[in-house]
């Protein structure tokens, strides 16, 4: 197994090399990693963006955006525009100071989750030890933003939405996490870059989907749940809430919305896709394609054709998740809140439970091939 | 002093500033939504805390369960007790919070002088850091198993005591609405379920202005 | 960085809950404020656990062990604090006087 | 024991059946997405109306003799007709004739009942103006003849449903000569004689 390119090292080596003090090459490069996931990030909501209303219009046989740019594919720009200028609004009764917090309380987390988010063995930010566990414990602060959005906007609707879309939240967030731990208890630690790894060396075969495919569904479902998109729209639903806690809002707060409930769909795209599809991993491994042409693992260019490999093959893998759900948004009719209720606790909750024994069971009885 | 504990300072600073802010704020403030949104402050900053004293895994739990969880169903509480109501002014409050105010304060300085008066024996091992998510589940599975049984029986037992407190009692209409038939095509009206949504009551919708909620 | 530091943080979080307690008439605020008072002992142990037993972390596991408590706490205070509300419409605590004699 | 094992089946059973409609669902919505859209690109593109399309109607001053018919079988007592009686002629004069589209429901009773045939319904439907009180058309404005859409240099005219043979959804870049779907009413008169005559 090689190590893959190590960027950061190489930076702060040509930084050392220029004559700089290592500390001072460290904190040039900090900043650089955060510029990119924040750049990374709303490039990937605006794919996103252009895509959704792209399949959607495919999938109810029309044509789409078509006239902004080759294919439409400025509209999310003129999109992003059109919500910066906008006139922000603030109902005279809302509470300014609330109403105003929200939106950031609901984006920032998200944002933050994608410090742990591995494109290749070394291009991610940290590799932190509790890895996926951040990302369990960032996403339960969305509620609160939520909540604090539909208390701020003074509605009844707003209120409701909001308080749905806790509720939602915090019921899906069980089933989520178990799933998750049921893929730690394979890869024996938290750390992507770990779980990552003990999916590679037998290319597609190697995946996580074919030792949990329960898991994959509960995850999949869980975390549709968690962006609010369809069937699991409730929190927003037009036709009995309005719009939910977006009601009131306007402007760039309203964008500040749609941009989290969007990098939320992506991120959690990216996770099922470290999680359960092999994240930077090719269908077939690459080192033994490379040994089998007799090639060496180290020659510079082949390292760059890994590196690259990795990162198309994670967005590759991610958007096609998204694609999925687009798919399904058009598919699935919206469920009940009761319905909805009901599945989570009735249903993954004991299904989620019953696979995590599995999974131990599993585990012990084949530890070759369980991560023993 | 390098760079690293000078960045450490600073965000003990912060973060004790945003703390104890944020926990005044949770006690003092007329407004008790503002109160509890403030609480997520608190926890926040308390697991910026943690970060800083190497426990990553605490601090993840922290903001899981404290502010994912707690703080939301503390929200929940607030936003179903959601009343207009102005407690009845006691006579002589003040008096009250005085002396509370100024035993806290005596309080303060009795637990301050013992933590700077005390010569504490400060260990110079390895920081377990990074690991010390597989050294907790050590500890749960060896020398606390038992403590980590019971609490998960006392979770269970708080989980099912909550639901059977905070349900509402069951009413038996089924039986009632056999006797009196109602006409076809028309939907049977169900009773009110609950005493206080009776006509009369004071007003509890979920809309009323969030200046003017209880304290 | 040093122990005393966070000890004088956790025992002033702790005063502010103890006031908070006892003073605030709403049932909530009284809630809130129990959270803060076991919040400030978790802080103790942290600092205990990372100063005085690094390696071993026992603190951090009773760290656990509180959060886990105080989650079942406050599911169960709010039951109550529901209950109380719906038998009496009020979330006073001075007007929940009927076990005073 | 065996109950509650047969109870776990069946929910199992009615999970995985679930599951396969989802997925039913799933693959007739990607199958939408492989079909040609049905998009008009409206102010460019225009669907030619119908034969029978109810559409703005055309007034014809002349004929008009004023027997307020159209007002009387109006559901709403639309039409405004403004006449005098010319007491040399004996003979009722109009003067003013309108009728306002912002309230017509274009049911077509007045051209029905119409004795002089002095209104028609024409093909025109994008009655779009800025203000609402534009909507009221005068005789002058009654009388204009619309633009037809197959005439109309701006405008890409294309085939409405229903004049499109039978099978095909797509209107775009049909044959000249291909036929409508259904037949002309001659034609089923002429098919009509011919069964009779054998």
């Amino acid at each position: 197994m090689n190590s893959g390119i190590d960027l950061q090292g190489s930076f702060i080596q040509l930084l050392v090399d220029l004559g700089l003090p290592v500390e001072v090459a460290r904190v040039a490069w900090l900043p650089l990693p955060m510029l990119l996931v924040l750049v990374g990030a709303t490039l990937g909501v605006l794919v996103t963006t252009w895509l959704e209303r792209k399949i959607s219009a495919a999938a109810q046989q029309r044509i789409g955006p078509e006239f902004a740019g080759p294919l439409g594919m400025l509209i999310p720009i003129a999109d992003g525009l059109k919500l910066l200028v906008k006139e922000d609004i603030i109902p005279a009764k809302a509470d300014s100071l609330l109403f105003t917090l929200g939106p950031a309380i609901v984006v920032i987390p998200v944002f933050l989750s994608f410090l742990i988010v591995p494109f290749g063995q070394n291009l991610l930010i940290t590799d932190l030890g509790i890895g996926v566990f951040l990302w369990i414990s960032l996403s339960s602060i969305a509620p609160i933003g939520l909540l604090m959005a539909g208390y701020a906007s003074n509605n009844k609707y707003s209120l409701l939405g909001g308080l749905r879309a806790a509720a939602q939240s915090i019921s899906y967030e069980i089933p989520l996490a178990l799933s998750v731990v049921a893929i730690v208890m394979m890869s024996n630690s938290l750390s992507t870059i770990d779980i990552v790894q003990q999916q590679s060396g037998y290319g597609i075969l190697g995946w996580n989907v074919w030792r949990q495919p329960i898991g994959f569904l509960i995850f999949w479902i869980a975390a549709l749940a968690e962006c609010e998109r369809l069937p699991f729209d409730l929190p927003e639903a037009e036709e009995e809430l309005v719009a939910g806690y977006q009601t009131e809002y306007a402007g760039i707060k309203f964008g500040l919305f749609y941009l989290g409930s969007y990098v939320n769909l992506v991120l959690s795209s990216l996770f099922v896709s470290v999680l359960y599809l092999g994240g930077w991993n090719f269908i077939i491994p690459i080192e033994s394609l490379a040994s089998w042409l007799s090639i060496s693992e180290s020659t510079p260019w082949l390292q760059v054709l890994t590196g690259s490999l990795g990162i198309i093959m994670t967005l590759l893998k991610a958007y096609l998740l998204v694609f999925l759900a687009i798919l399904l948004r058009w598919t699935l009719p919206r469920v009940r809140i009761d319905q909805l209720l009901d599945l989570g606790w009735k249903f993954l909750l004991p299904v989620s439970l019953v696979n995590l024994l599995l999974t131990a069971a599993l585990k012990l009885t084949f530890p070759f091939a369980f991560g023993g | 002093m390098n760079l690293a504990d000078g960045v450490q300072i600073v965000s003990f600073g912060v973060l004790a500033l945003m703390m104890l802010g944020a926990a005044l704020g949770v006690v003092l403030l007329e407004n008790i939504v503002y109160s509890a949104f403030l609480l997520g402050g608190v926890f926040i900053s308390i697991a910026g805390l943690y970060i800083l004293l190497n426990a990553g895994f605490v601090a993840a739990a922290q903001v899981l369960i404290y502010v994912g969880a707690v703080n939301v169903l503390i929200l929940f509480g607030i936003m179903l007790v959601n009343k207009r109501q102005n407690f009845v002014p006691l006579r002589n409050a003040w008096v009250g919070k005085i002396t509370t105010a100024a035993v806290c304060l005596g309080l303060f300085a009795l637990l301050g002088t013992m933590v700077l008066a005390t010569p504490w024996a400060i260990s110079t091992a390895p920081v377990a850091g990074d690991t010390s998510t597989v050294v907790i589940g050590m500890h749960f599975f060896s020398d606390f198993l038992l403590p980590f049984e019971l609490a998960s029986v006392l979770l269970l037992m708080a989980l099912i005591g909550a639901i059977v407190l905070a349900r509402r009692e069951f009413l038996p209409d089924a039986l009632e609405r056999e006797e009196t038939q109602q006409p076809v095509l028309t939907l049977p009206e169900r009773p009110r379920e609950l005493a206080s949504a009776a006509p009369g009551s004071p007003d509890r919708t979920l809309g009323t202005s969030p200046t003017q909620r209880n304290v | 960085m040093e122990l005393q530091y966070f000890l004088l943080l956790a025992a002033a979080l702790f005063c502010i809950g103890i006031y908070g307690l006892v003073t605030s008439r709403n049932a909530i605020r009284v809630l809130m404020s129990i959270e803060l008072l076991l919040n400030a002992v978790n802080i103790n142990l942290m600092a205990f656990s990372n100063y005085l037993d690094p390696s071993g972390i026992k603190g951090q596991v009773f760290t656990v062990f509180v959060i886990t408590i105080a989650a079942a706490e406050a599911a169960v205070g709010l039951a109550i604090v529901l209950s109380i509300y719906r038998n009496r419409d009020t979330v006073d605590m001075e007007q929940f006087n009927l076990l005073k004699w | 024991m065996l109950k509650f094992l047969k109870q776990v089946t069946d929910y199992t059973k009615e999970a995985v059946q679930a599951a396969r409609y989802i997925g039913q669902g799933l693959s007739v919505t990607f199958d939408h997405m492989q079909r040609r859209p049905i998009t008009v690109q409206y102010p460019y593109e225009k669907l030619i109306p119908s034969e029978r399309f109810r559409g703005r109607i055309h007034f014809e001053f002349d004929k008009c003799i004023a027997c307020e018919v159209c007002v009387r079988v109006c559901p709403i007592n639309l039409p405004v007709v403004d006449w005098e009686f010319n007491k040399e002629t004996k003979k009722k004069k109009l003067n003013h004739y309108s009728i306002d589209f912002g309230v017509c429901i274009f049911c077509g009773n007045c051209v029905e009942y119409c004795p002089t045939n002095c209104l028609s319904m024409t093909e025109e439907y994008d009655l779009c103006t800025y203000d609402r009180h534009e909507l009221n058309f005068d005789n002058v404005a009654l009388g204009r003849l619309p633009y037809k859409v197959t005439q109309d240099p701006m405008v890409q005219p294309m085939r409405e449903l229903a004049y499109l043979p039978k099978g095909v959804l797509y209107p775009h870049g049909l044959p000249a000569g291909s036929r409508r779907a259904g037949k002309l009413p001659e034609e089923i008169l002429e098919e009509a004689e011919e069964n009779g005559a054998k």
